[in-house]
């Protein structure tokens, strides 16, 4: 006889099978390390003005990324720029999914009146922008990490919702909820037990693809000036500095612009390659 | 004589599907169950025999409260459980249990066969887990499948095990009444007479009484004692299973064993299909009838709907 | 010629447990106005065969080989798209399981009989019109106009059966696959439209394939029987000879395990045992784990298709 | 469906009264007031002069009352960055570059987009649908400040072919219309792709197969039409994003447009062009999806004529 195995193995391998979602987990992997050991590979701090003498100079052996307009150490500024964005962007997934999974397991498994009111909720969160949401909630409370993680949560969530909701919604027809039911298993038994292990692709995917959309939120912001402040690095700040510098200085434009698209791309076709082997019946949505 | 143990008294339900158009059209009532009683006396196996629509699954999900009826009680030995919160049900629902026609929706995909079999035994607190799960798996082996099929997961099945699971959980409480929904009409002829045979020994053995929800009548002939006809929503006529395939009197039941594919080539004949209007209209009319269709006997133990004629 | 023409027909999908070998060396002839059962159980390659025939599987994934494998001289291994394009629907057309996913949702069924005519004649609309009118009559449907402008998802499961009989029959195909047409529908339907079928090839004179699990739509329906298993052919032969005399174990243990066939509550004859894993087939006959009269033979080479005979052939060592 | 709309319609104006609720409690609960900057030194007795003449010493109930009395006769007060003009005439002059940049980058990325993500899905696991993939997962990942910065690069920096900035002369409209059509160019790809292809394995394209038609006919007509149906729907959505995704392109490319003021709106307190703008743009979203849902049932047969009872 065989070896028995979950769903969730069979899952594992079609990950597998799928080059670019292995190799973008690899380097996500990779760059995230680079996040949490940041001191130790990284010359300086990120605010230190170590090199004035050498401001604006170009990547070099010493500096492989060059040093920026204020003597700063560019690598060192990218790496904790990473810390910045790997943060937020794993922070706001994290509450989105947890304002998420009992809202749309809710409105999916008793529908009627909760449906109705989480599905209004969600609407009023399609139909403004988030930018601008995002930008006046900004000018209120300062800006600052914990904002960029607020909003991005706040507008985070509606995806996950939504995911749960249909999941949760097209498996409280099935019949083992129905024989759980006939058992006598309370609605709380029956979500927790059944619903959410059920839910478990689509919260996976939702988590994962939350994290670019924060990522890509506070990167706008600070684009705008009004993200993380400085000192602080962010990839948008730095983008934004480093457009003035762009004719003459490239790297100080390139690089940040560089870090940022390989990360969200990364962690995007991770999330979809985690959707693809997780649910083949969400593919391509 | 004792009480029966599951007992129907003039089950209705009415869905109010919205009428079409306007802003104040309300609502229309559609009867997918009207005054259906029922009796299932104790070791006995009862077809509830029809046609989509006709209103069995619906009978069958009212009886195991999983749907609210209209109006009408709803009896398990004697207790009319019609009324009572979920919380005073749930002793009851040790007493009776269900199967489902589609094995693949009937079984969570994320647990074991164990855990599957086992999950009444953990809903009602009895015993500790690995009581349980020894349990569970004695009862997988009851059913056919070796103990080392608990690791296992419902994806790894056919169709046939499958229903065999959940046939093991639904009997692990050893409940006195099953409601079996077509538990055989989505498996293969081979697989068909396994779990036919399945139910019949498992029925023996433990004293079962089985509400046996089925369109096909030739599985409900080797199976059942007696068999009620649904139509459109009402008990056409209910016999014991050998008068009805001997002496119907129904239109519609009539019609039900004409749609039966014949056993043999030799046997091939032209058929008669008739129209619901003509089922309507052809209601035996019989002396000592009511003025309105009713369920009427016509020999002990035989009951038609009929009409004063 | 024959009118089909399949000689050791191989048909495989790539999966991830392995190959799935759906059909494993199957031999079918008919002959014009033939009308022929392919009775399996699921997994025993009956659709794949009727797929395979007219080339509806979609390949790669799937493999296709076969000696020959032609409809009405057509090579269907070799045509070109155009030609596949132009059997299909005028030679041989199918009818499937499932009439509610079977016609296009944005389309009436008007459109969708009234383009297949078009496809294969030059005829106008109006002409095609008139033509998918006599059709909706001819399959007993007695409001045509109304069905012609209905969308599918206005109609019932049974109506569009006949819609989907009335489609391919349209161009008068000389013959008709009929897949599993009966199984999604109720049981007095059923009877419809198996009588309404056999009428039909009655009347047109077409060949017929009716493909099913169910032996009691054999014993109405056709005049011979394929009987497969594990994607090979276990028994063929004429229908009343094999209700009454059959042949290979599997076939008489199939018969036997019909419910209902006596009167009385009664336990049946079960073949005991599961079907086989197409990724993974037994080696030698694919029934021989389940076979009560199996021969130690039997577990190592696949008995070959002998003459039993008059039009009488099974593939068993049990047979002398 | 009449029934339906003035639903939505009453929905939408749910919506509207709760987003300008909200927004306009959010302004006013940000400490400091327009008058506040530093780049605009005013004593406070000026200030308090300036707040009574904006009526912005009013309490905050009044100020909002009368603000959204304003609105309801299309009057949305003078922003303060700007008081020789109302918000309405600064709207038709800052809108239209905006409009040219979003309107033209939605006209030429969506039916590019929609050719390549045809062309991918009939050409599946080829190199081509790859390099498809591959730019829409591009164009949906990296911001469009990042495009734009790559094209400015490229075009600008190091091959000096077109101006990096300003919107006088046409060919300066190039690298701000390129940058902005990527993002619909990308969602319309991959949504076209994987919409045919989820058509292309429903089984009445097997249907159509034996029915002879030809592949050029079932992809053009039948797959076609039934994926078209769900991109209809996020195309009005989109070209409303227009209005906001614009900001960063015309930052970038120093386009003379309305994402400017998005920024400055909020960073001077102008609470008049602030409110009016976000007013309009959810308003612009809620009928967006409206219309759009209302061009999906008409399109769909399912919807247009319902079901069967």
């Amino acid at each position: 006889m065989s070896q028995t195995r979950s769903p969730l193995y069979f899952a594992l391998r079609r990950f597998a099978d799928n080059k670019a979602a292995v190799v973008s987990g690899i380097i996500l992997g990779v760059i995230l390390l680079m996040a949490i050991f940041a001191p130790l590979i990284t010359p300086t701090g990120y605010a230190d003005q170590d090199y004035l003498t050498e401001a604006l100079s170009f990547p070099s052996s010493q500096h492989w990324m060059g040093i920026d307009d204020l003597g700063r150490d560019f690598f060192t500024r990218i790496v904790y720029g990473a810390r910045v964005s790997l943060s937020i962007g794993f922070s706001a997934a994290l509450f989105a999914v947890l304002i998420g999974i009992p809202l749309g397991a809710i409105a999916g498994f008793y529908g009627g009146w909760a449906d109705w009111i989480v599905m209004r909720l969600i609407e009023l969160f399609s139909v403004v922008p988030p930018l601008l949401a995002a930008m006046l909630l900004g000018a209120l409370t300062n800006g600052g990490f914990f904002t960029i993680v607020l909003i991005a949560s706040l507008f985070g969530w509606v995806q996950v919702c939504l995911l749960v909701r249909a999941q949760v919604k097209a498996f409280r027809e099935k019949e083992f909820v129905r024989a759980a039911q006939a058992l006598g298993a309370s609605p709380g038994y029956i979500i927790r037990r059944h619903l959410i292990p059920n839910s478990i692709s689509p919260i996976i995917v939702g988590f994962v693809l939350a994290i670019p959309l924060a990522m890509m939120l506070e990167a706008s912001l600070s684009f705008l000036g009004i993200g993380v402040p400085p000192p602080v690095p962010s990839w948008g700040q730095m983008i934004n500095v480093g457009m003035d510098f762009m004719y003459f200085y490239w790297h100080l434009a390139v690089f940040p612009t560089l870090a940022l698209a390989v990360t969200v791309l990364a962690t995007t076709l991770l999330g979809d390659g985690l959707r693809d082997a997780l649910d083949p019946t969400l593919k391509g949505r | 004589m004792t009480a029966p143990v599951l007992e129907l008294r003039n089950l209705s339900k009415t869905f109010q599907l919205p009428r079409k158009g306007g802003w104040f059209a309300g609502h229309i009532d559609h009867h997918a169950v009207r005054d259906v009683s029922l009796t299932l006396p104790r070791n006995t196996i009862l077809g509830l025999v029809g046609e989509s629509g006709s209103g069995k699954s619906t009978t069958g999900l009212m009886t195991m409260r999983l749907m609210e009826p209209t109006s009408g009680r709803i009896l398990i030995d004697g207790a009319d459980i019609t009324a009572l919160t979920p919380a005073e049900l749930k002793p009851y629902r040790r007493q009776m249990q269900i199967v489902f026609q589609d094995s693949y929706s009937a079984l969570d995909p994320m647990m074991t066969l164990a855990r599957i079999v086992a999950e009444p035994l953990h809903i009602h607190g009895i015993g500790r887990a690995e009581e349980q799960t020894e349990q569970a798996l004695a009862m997988l082996d009851r059913v056919g499948l070796h103990r080392s099929y608990g690791q296992r997961y419902p994806h790894e099945l056919s169709g046939g095990q499958r229903q065999r699971v959940a046939i093991a959980r639904a009997l692990i409480l050893r409940p006195q009444v099953l409601v079996a929904d077509e538990p055989t009409s989505a498996l293969d002829v081979s697989v068909k007479a396994q779990i036919i045979n399945l139910l019949l020994d498992l029925q023996q053995e433990m004293g079962l009484s089985i509400l046996f929800i089925s369109h096909d009548l030739s599985v409900v002939r080797s199976l059942t004692d007696r068999v009620a006809v649904m139509f459109n929503g009402r008990i056409v006529e209910t016999a014991a299973t050998e008068t009805i395939f001997s002496d119907a009197r129904h239109p519609y039941t009539q019609g039900l064993l004409s749609a039966i594919p014949v056993l043999n080539p030799s046997d091939r004949r032209p058929r008669r299909f008739l129209t619901a209007d003509e089922i309507e209209r052809g209601i035996p009319r019989l002396p000592g009838a009511g003025p309105t269709p009713a369920l009427h006997q016509v020999s002990p133990g035989h009951l038609v709907e009929a009409v004063a004629g | 010629m024959p009118l089909v023409d399949i000689q050791n027909l191989h048909v495989s999908f790539p999966q991830h447990e392995g190959l799935v070998q759906a059909v494993r060396g199957m031999s079918l002839t008919i002959e014009a106005g033939e009308s022929v059962g392919i009775v399996g159980e699921s997994g025993s390659g009956k659709s794949v065969t009727c797929m395979a025939a007219l080339r509806l599987l979609r390949h790669p994934p799937s493999r296709i080989t076969a000696d020959r494998l032609s409809l009405d001289g057509v090579d269907m291994l070799t045509a070109s798209r155009r030609d596949l394009a132009r059997v299909r629907g005028k030679v041989a057309s199918m009818v499937f399981q499932d009439p509610m996913s079977a016609f296009d949702p944005v389309f009436t069924i008007g459109h969708q009989i009234v383009e297949t005519i078009r496809a294969h004649t030059d005829a106008s609309l109006s002409a095609a019109t008139d033509q998918a009118v006599a059709l909706l009559d001819r399959v007993r449907i007695k409001t045509p106009l109304s069905i012609l402008n209905s969308y599918p998802h206005q109609l019932s499961g049974g109506m569009l059966q006949r819609a989907m009989i009335a489609m391919a029959l349209s161009c008068r195909p000389k013959i008709l696959f009929a897949d599993e047409p009966t199984t999604a529908l109720d049981v007095t339907i059923q009877a419809q439209i198996l009588a309404l079928i056999k009428d039909l090839q009655a009347e047109l004179g077409m060949g017929l394939v009716m493909v099913t699990h169910d032996l009691g739509v054999v014993a109405e329906t056709v005049d011979r029987v394929v009987v497969m298993y594990g994607g090979r052919v276990m028994e063929e032969g004429p229908v009343q000879a094999i209700f009454d005399d059959p042949q290979h174990p599997y076939t008489r243990a199939l018969l036997n395990s019909i419910p209902g066939r006596t009167p009385g509550k009664q336990r049946l004859t079960e073949i005991a045992g599961q079907s086989p894993n197409p990724a993974n087939p037994p080696a030698g006959c694919p029934f021989h784990p389940r076979c009560t009269v199996a021969l130690p033979d039997c577990a190592t080479t696949a008995p070959a298709t002998r003459q039993i005979g008059p039009g009488r052939t099974a593939a068993c060592w049990g047979l002398t | 469906m009449l029934r339906y709309i003035i639903g939505r319609l009453l929905s939408i104006l749910l919506t509207f009264f709760v987003v300008s609720l909200i927004v306009f409690l959010m302004m006013h609960s940000v400490p400091g007031g327009p008058f506040d900057g530093n780049d605009m030194p005013v004593s406070d007795a000026v200030k308090a002069k300036l707040n009574a003449s904006l009526g912005l010493d009013k309490p905050l109930y009044e100020q909002y009352l009368r603000y959204m009395w304003g609105v309801l006769h299309f009057d949305f007060g003078v922003p303060f960055q700007s008081p020789g003009e109302t918000v309405t005439e600064l709207l038709a002059r800052a809108w239209p570059p905006s409009l040219i940049l979003g309107g033209s980058g939605v006209l030429i990325g969506a039916p590019l987009g929609i050719l390549m993500g045809m062309a991918a899905a009939l050409r599946r696991n080829t190199w081509f649908d790859y390099l498809v993939s591959a730019v829409s997962t591009l164009g949906l990942t990296i911001p469009v400040f990042v495009i734009s910065m790559m094209l400015i690069m490229v075009f600008s920096v190091w091959l000096n072919w077109l101006p990096a900035g300003g919107w006088e002369k046409p060919y300066s409209w190039i690298l701000p219309i390129t940058a902005y059509a990527a993002v619909p160019m990308a969602t319309y790809a991959r949504y076209t792709r994987s919409a045919m292809l989820d058509v292309m394995t429903k089984p009445f394209v097997t249907v159509l197969r034996a029915k002879g038609l030809s592949e050029r006919r079932i992809i053009f007509q039948h797959v076609l039409r039934n994926a078209a149906l769900p991109l209809v729907t996020v195309f009005l959505p989109m070209f409303i994003g227009t209005a906001t995704g614009s900001i960063f392109v015309e930052a970038m490319f120093r386009v003379p447009g309305l994402g400017a003021y998005f920024v400055s709106s909020i960073e001077l307190r102008d609470y008049p062009l602030e409110m009016s703008l976000i007013l309009m743009i959810t308003m612009m979203f809620c009928v967006a999806y409206l219309i759009s849902d209302i061009v999906y049932a008409l399109l769909n047969p399912r919807i247009r004529f319902g079901g069967k009872s």
